[in-house]
């Protein structure tokens, strides 16, 4: 049978099989309260344990109720969503799960994002019963430069065990206890920062409750602002200017590029530049080193491994350095853009504004949680002092805002500062899957080729939603093959790919979040609406089609910047710079005793 | 759960690489393999589990979840003398409870814990099938049926003078 | 024993079996072989079934009464376990229950060596399909 | 000649000890002490008749003997040899004496098929089985029967799983057949959980080679040639005698390849439990057989169309296995005979709790709890009162006198507000708190819950608190609104079984038994005297003599008094130990 008939609050309808009561009742603008229930359509990501049974609806002939999420629509079924006792039901089991849940909403980091606390208001739940008795489990908070944990927050939805262990297959997460001790929690009840965890953060991005929050650094950032002793220069990724509207009710996939620079002077940083221009930087060293890997392998050169990964994304190089330590010599070495940022900022550019580093405080606005792992690396520190002070999200942004009495959709748009706030359309699209690799291939075809691509400088066949995706450019008689993943769940398929040797690629794109940064950790919750993330993705095309210059290793800046201070790509400066190394992170898993 | 910190020897890895071997690396067996582990080693510390993890290819939060999620794995050694009180049904009505209270309160011990000194364990478990020995008490593999309160201390004096 | 290879096989070993059995105890040992089955689940041993059965095995043999010690299953009667099922050569099986070492000698000298009856006899209380 | 004397509890209350004095003494006296004997025997298991003397070897069955009957017996029935029909049983139906036993209904009452070689035979010799027309069964339907045959055998047997829910095996095993695939699995689900339950594993430890038949057969019926029996760890000698057995029986090609010359292969691997009762709902059996935490999922898709390794599979438990050879053997006609229309059969049920016989018992469906309780179990220990008897287990509920005489049977038994669950019945007497058995089980699946939806992992915490503060005396009648409120939405939503009927035992007490609650919560009065935060031990003024032997033995120092002068008891230092009760050798201390 193709499609199933039935009557679900007295209106008859048709749906296809396989069909949920939740989707059916949906079509018919019958929208039925679901709190643990989460889908991303496009990725064929679906958390359906059928836990919270708050969605729970009344099926004729059935003895007890049905959670609508998770029960297939019937030929004939009769469902009644509002009834009372389904909504006497609804009321009571969100009453055993607020029983179970702190009460500080006032002071909660989630307040006024928090699908419980909306849940609650919706069910209209008043009052607990038997409140004084209710025991509440309680667990140590776990703090990690990038994530807190809360989990005495925690209702086992288990939205983030999905994404950590289904979709990104880190695995840092799972349920244990049993019962009322029941929660998610690293193994061992281990800190975060002591497990696999990659700090991708796409188990914040779907939490419902607060037991799940980044580290918020806006007090740090009020405070290095205020110090008349510090230049605080800021610098922001491109997947930021393509959400941001949405914390201030715009509809997704508004660009709020010049407004976010204004807002951004109007909170007293001494310098407004844009990421993208470290991304331009990245093309430039990134693209140098596909083009060496790939001379010196064509000239047979047996020591070049291949293919080359990408590494700007810092999630992934967390992923590969506990998960495939043996893999890596291959990705570039080429820091991500948020570092050479840092890195360029506190030399080239403080010692141009004649500033001590130590009074410089580079501040990044990411649309990444793993970033702020990642600026605290030791790596990345000179003398203890790190290039990035701190990296804040797309989120805690628009909060920043917020308390400074800033309402986005007025402020006028203004530009980035120079120079290190000029870039070119390739610096924009590494915002979204597949971006890094075009912009790549936009600057390695002109070097390679010694031909210029013109107008012709978009790569469609390098666009798209797959996880996984294939595609050729042909070089001229040469067919570079690329891959591309993101989510590093597709990740690891082809890391495995490489380990078995069965790897044909010459280069691959990686990126850790589901849609690349756009869908990243820290930006505003998409609560599993995919169209959002597309739209963000279009927004991203969108600026880079309207910028005048296109190619990284076009832009006069980077041109300068290479004159000027750091010689040759692949140089002894650039190298010091804007290269890093890797480390094999499997052995932080076993146990230091 | 708390976990007792140990060092592993190289034999002891050795061991649990053989018990996987021997599970052919299936994840699916992980199971059993844990059973296998505890059975020779008395308990799971974390340092086992991770070991587990690595050998078949599992997270260890997923190995760490199946053992909490199941009672019958412990990451605390057990006393050398467990005494564990059948808390089934059939000995609860014949007055199982009390017998447990003046276990703990004879051994100083709550249910889960191990004495200081490794030599008793408290445990608790639910029907031993001895229903018509109801209130049922082990220890070690010894039982002892019809334990009245009264008896506790008696059934424990049997093993004070032992190791 | 090779391997059964057909119904008609296990049916010839089924025939084979009883007759055993009961050669067993009609023609090697006309009127002289007790068979004694000593009920041993876990209940039973916890209640001390294992102790009773090595000392029903050795005594017997000691006493040179030519008898048959086997064990089974739980017998039912949780509240008189160790329970042990005596049949003596051409009589109707008897269930002795509360059995220690103490009863079991009792039950050899006197029900196995003379035929009387002692304290602690559980009546049977159930059908088996045999009987249906 | 024997007199064999009921030495149960409850004929010798009714001065079994006595008669069995006179009976010896008048032997004596007429020196027959060397030809007739006295011999005590075990509860007869009829305590409603007591006391009972039966004479051997004409199995005579007197009931209800008096001390005064003495002499008459020995005077008539052994020197003269004439029964004595005054004391004969009389059938209630039919209104005429019997005089032999065996032809009493009530030695009638249990019939063993599924424990028909429990205790019977040696189970670590798979000749004792095949002697008692073991794998008959087996070879009857590889050689004589089609697939679908089986299943119709075992669809017109009736058979319903004894695992607890009673959904109709052969029903189960043609979903598992009708669902193509490369590979199936039969899997025997032995992970008793149920606290007052162990007839599964007294069926693996005694008669582990019918369930290794039954499996195959199974296989047989839908396509199966791999069986997984999921055991419980803590069942050591079950193990060990299932794992001999299934080694006996591969040595006589009774499992592996093409057996008794069919074709069909079949072979059963071992999975172990690690004490989650949840375990026992076949979801979650399934995911922990695959390494993972025991959580159920929803339902559909059925282990039939997706189970182990997301292959068809059918899961049974024990008990219902070890009844499919019989059915083979015997007839499906022969089964469905047995019991009720609807629940054919017998079932196993571990009688425990204040009773006489506590043991393993089987009866055919139908039978009366009273039957039961009063002539199986052999009535309630120290003749107290009954109460109420606890089926089900966890999930099941408490039934009262007015359910009595309710025939046992899966339909009956949920009407009456409890289940069959596996198989535990335990009885209580008036000395038991219903609030506090009610609490009991709820702690027991508190313990138990897999803590995947709320309303079972946070929601049953909730009714433990509420009936914790109820047995506490600080209940309100308000909290038994909500009380039941809360029962009515768990069972509700929960997501599987275990949820759905965690608050049964709330439930059928709040039904069953208002009147208790209500004493605890209006009157802060525990009626059964168990709630120890209820408990007032106060001095009766007429009996105490002064002796001072309470005040002495008082740990807190709670009683005061003067020698020779009434002592008092301080309420609020007392802490309920019960030393002063026991002390006490006038009766004068009791509880209120």
């Amino acid at each position: 049978m193709d499609t199933i008939k039935l009557t679900i609050d007295q209106q008859e309808l048709e749906v296809p099989a396989g069909t949920t009561i939740y989707h059916a009742a949906k079509k018919l603008g019958i929208d039925i309260p679901v709190l643990c229930y989460m889908e991303l359509e496009d990725w064929n990501i679906e958390n359906k344990p059928g836990g919270c049974r708050i969605c729970v609806v009344e099926v004729e002939g059935r003895h007890n109720l049905a959670p609508s999420c998770s029960t297939e629509c019937k030929d004939g079924m009769v469902v009644k969503t509002n009834t009372p006792r389904v909504m006497n039901a609804r009321r009571t089991v969100m009453e055993f799960i607020l029983s179970d849940h702190p009460k500080d909403c006032l002071t909660c980091p989630k307040s006024g994002s928090c699908d419980l606390q909306d849940m609650a208001v919706r069910l209209g739940v008043r009052e607990i019963p038997n409140e004084d008795i209710a025991e509440i489990s309680t667990y140590r908070l776990d703090t990690s430069p990038a994530i807190i944990r809360d989990i005495d927050k925690c209702i086992m939805c288990r939205r983030c065990e999905t994404m950590c262990n289904d979709v990104q297959t880190v695995g840092a997460l799972s349920a244990i206890n049993r019962g009322f001790e029941s929660v998610v929690t690293p193994a061992f009840e281990m800190n975060l920062e002591a497990s696999p965890c990659t700090y991708c953060g796409q188990c914040v991005a779907v939490c419902p409750t607060a037991a799940l929050t980044e580290k918020d650094y806006t007090a740090e950032v009020i405070r290095a602002l205020s110090d008349p002793e510090k230049t605080v220069i800021v610098q922001t990724a491109p997947a930021v200017r393509a959400a941001l509207g949405e914390e201030f009710g715009m509809e997704a996939g508004s660009l709020v590029t010049g407004k976010m620079v204004s807002a951004l002077r109007k909170l007293g940083f001494d310098k407004v530049f844009d990421t993208d221009f470290a991304a331009d930087l990245t093309i430039i060293e990134e693209g140098a080193e596909i083009l060496d890997r790939l001379k010196r392998s064509a000239n047979g050169d047996e020591n070049v491994r291949l293919p080359i990964l990408t590494s700007c994304c810092p999630g992934w190089v967390n992923f590969f350095e506990y998960h495939f330590p043996n893999l890596k010599d291959i990705p570039s070495s080429a820091r991500s853009p948020q570092q050479m940022f840092g890195s360029v900022a506190k030399t080239y550019f403080a010692e141009k504004m004649n500033v001590k580093r130590e009074n410089m405080v580079v501040v990044s606005v990411m649309p990444c949680l793993a970033k702020k792992y990642e600026s605290q690396r030791d790596e990345f520190k000179v003398d203890n002092n790190p290039d990035v002070d701190y990296s804040i999200s797309t989120r805690e942004l628009a909060h920043l805002m917020k308390q400074a009495n800033m309402n986005l959709n007025k402020l006028p748009d203004e530009d980035f500062d120079k120079p290190l706030g000029e870039s070119t359309g390739a610096g924009v699209i590494f915002g979204t899957t597949g971006g890094v690799i075009e912009a790549a291939t936009r600057t390695a075809y002109e070097l390679y080729t010694g031909k210029s691509l013109n107008e012709k400088v978009t790569f469609e066949q390098l666009r798209g939603w797959e996880g996984i995706r294939k595609a050729e450019v042909d070089f001229d008689g040469f067919t570079l093959k690329i891959g591309i993943a993101h989510g590093l769940g597709n990740a690891r398929k082809l890391l495995e790919e490489i380990e078995e040797g069965k790897s044909t690629y010459h280069a691959i794109e990686i990126m850790a979040c589901p849609g690349g940064c756009i869908g990243g950790g820290g930006q505003p919750l998409h609560h599993g609406n995919a169209s959002i993330l597309k739209k963000r993705s279009e927004a991203i095309y969108r600026e880079d089609a309207g910028k005048k210059i296109r190619k990284s290793h076009e832009n006069p800046y980077i041109k300068e910047l290479y004159e000027e201070y750091l010689g040759e790509p692949l140089g002894e400066k650039a190298h010091q710079l804007l290269h890093t190394k890797y480390f094999d992170r499997s052995t932080k898993r076993q146990f230091k005793i | 759960m708390t976990s007792v910190k140990v060092k592993l020897k190289q034999n002891d890895i050795d061991k649990i690489k053989e018990i996987c071997a021997a599970h052919n690396y299936e994840p699916g067996e992980l199971i059993n393999v844990l059973h296998q582990t505890q059975e020779y080693f008395g308990y799971l510390p974390a340092e086992i589990q991770e070991v587990i993890s690595w050998e078949l290819n599992v997270s260890a939060a997923k190995v760490y979840g199946v053992v909490t999620f199941y009672s019958y794995f412990t990451m605390t050694p057990k006393g050398r003398y467990p005494v564990s009180v059948c808390t089934g049904t059939a000995c609860y009505v014949r007055g199982a409870e009390n017998v447990l209270e003046e276990i703990k309160k004879q051994l100083d011990l709550q249910v889960g814990e191990t004495s200081d000194d490794g030599k008793y364990s408290l445990s608790c478990l639910r029907c031993v099938g001895a229903c018509g020995l109801a209130p049922v008490v082990l220890v070690g593999d010894k039982t002892y049926g019809r334990v009245a309160p009264d008896d506790v201390k008696g059934i424990i004096d049997e093993y004070k003078d032992k190791d | 024993m090779g391997k059964i290879k057909s119904l008609a096989d296990l049916k010839n070993m089924k025939e084979d079996l009883r007759n055993k059995v009961e050669l067993r105890e009609k023609s090697d040992h006309p009127e002289s072989l007790v068979q004694v089955k000593v009920g041993m689940a876990t209940s039973g041993i916890a209640s001390g079934a294992k102790e009773v059965y090595n000392y029903l095995s050795e005594e017997l043999e000691k006493r040179n009464i030519d008898a048959l010690v086997t064990q089974t299953g739980d017998m039912g009667y949780s509240y008189a376990e160790p329970t042990i099922e005596v049949t003596l050569p051409g009589q109707e099986p008897i269930v002795f229950g509360w059995v220690d070492t103490k009863k079991a000698d009792e039950i050899i000298e006197r029900y196995i060596r003379n035929g009387e009856l002692v304290d602690g006899i559980i009546p049977q209380n159930y059908e088996t399909i045999d009987d249906k | 000649m024997h007199l064999m004397v009921c030495g149960g509890t409850g004929c010798r209350a009714s001065a079994s000890d006595t008669i069995e004095q006179k009976l010896k003494n008048k032997l004596e006296e007429k020196n027959l002490e060397n030809d007739i004997q006295v011999v005590t025997t075990g509860c007869f298991g009829f305590c409603e008749k007591g006391p009972i003397i039966k004479v051997l070897p004409d199995n005579t069955f007197y009931t209800q003997v008096s001390p005064d009957d003495v002499d008459e017996i020995i005077e008539e029935h052994i020197i003269k040899g004439r029964q004595l029909t005054r004391l004969l049983y009389k059938d209630p139906q039919k209104d005429e004496t019997i005089a032999d036993a065996k032809d009493m209904g009530f030695y009638k009452k249990q019939l063993r098929i599924a424990l028909r070689n429990c205790g019977f035979i040696n189970p670590e010799n798979i000749e004792e089985y095949i002697a008692r027309d073991g794998y008959e069964a087996l070879g009857k339907v590889l050689t004589e029967m089609q697939p679908m045959d089986v299943i119709d055998a075992v669809k017109t047997s009736g058979i319903r799983g004894r695992g607890g829910g009673g959904f109709p095996t052969g029903l189960k095993w043609e979903f598992a057949y009708n669902n193509q695939s490369d590979q199936k699995y039969v899997v025997c689900n032995a992970d008793e959980g149920d606290p007052g339950a162990f007839m599964d594993r007294s069926i693996l430890e005694g008669d582990p080679h019918s369930v290794i038949e039954a499996m195959s057969i199974c296989g047989y019926s839908m396509g199966s040639d791999t069986g997984i029996v999921y055991i419980r760890a803590e069942y050591p000698l079950a193990i060990n005698r299932l794992k001999t057995a299934i080694n006996q029986a591969r040595e006589f090609g009774l499992l592996g390849e093409d057996i008794m010359g069919s074709g069909f292969n079949f072979d059963i691997q071992l999975r172990y439990g690690a004490g989650a009762f949840v375990c026992g709902e076949e979801t979650a059996l399934i995911h922990s057989m695959e390494g993972s935490r025991g959580e159920p999922t929803i339902k559909p898709p059925y282990p039939a169309a997706s189970g182990y390794l997301d292959k068809p599979t059918n899961v049974n438990n024990v008990e219902t296995f070890a009844n499919i050879p019989v059915i083979i053997n015997k007839g499906a006609d022969w089964f469905a005979k047995i019991g009720n229309k609807n629940s054919t059969g017998t079932k196993v049920f571990a009688l425990a709790g204040k009773i006489n016989n506590v043991g393993l018992i089987e009866v055919p469906m139908g039978t009366t709890l009273r039957e039961v309780i009063f002539e199986i179990g052999g009535g309630i220990k120290d003749n107290k009162k009954f109460k109420a008897v606890q089926t089900g287990g966890p999930s099941g509920g408490c039934l009262t006198e007015e359910h009595l005489d309710t025939p046992i049977d899966f339909d009956n038994l949920l009407a009456a507000g409890s289940m069959m669950g596996s198989g535990g019945m335990i009885v209580m007497d008036e000395e038991d708190c219903m609030v506090s058995v009610a609490k009991f089980f709820l702690d027991f699946t508190v313990e138990e819950s897999c803590g995947k939806c709320a309303p079972c992992r946070v929601g049953n915490k909730r009714l433990y608190e509420l009936l914790t503060k109820i047995t506490d005396g600080k209940g309100t009648r308000e909290d038994l609104d909500i009380l039941r409120n809360q029962s009515n939405v768990i069972k509700d939503t929960a997501l599987c079984g275990l949820g759905q009927s965690s608050p049964s035992p709330v439930l059928s007490t709040l039904n069953n038994f208002y009147e208790e609650y209500l004493a605890h919560v209006e009157e802060e009065r525990c009626p059964a005297g168990q709630c120890k935060n209820l408990m007032k031990y106060i001095i009766d003024e007429e009996n105490c003599v002064g002796c001072t032997a309470c005040a002495r033995v008082c740990p807190v120092g709670a009683i005061t008094g003067e020698k020779k002068k009434v002592h008092e008891i301080d309420p609020n230092l007392c802490i309920k130990c019960g030393a002063c009760m026991d002390k006490c050798k006038f009766n004068a201390i009791f509880i209120k």
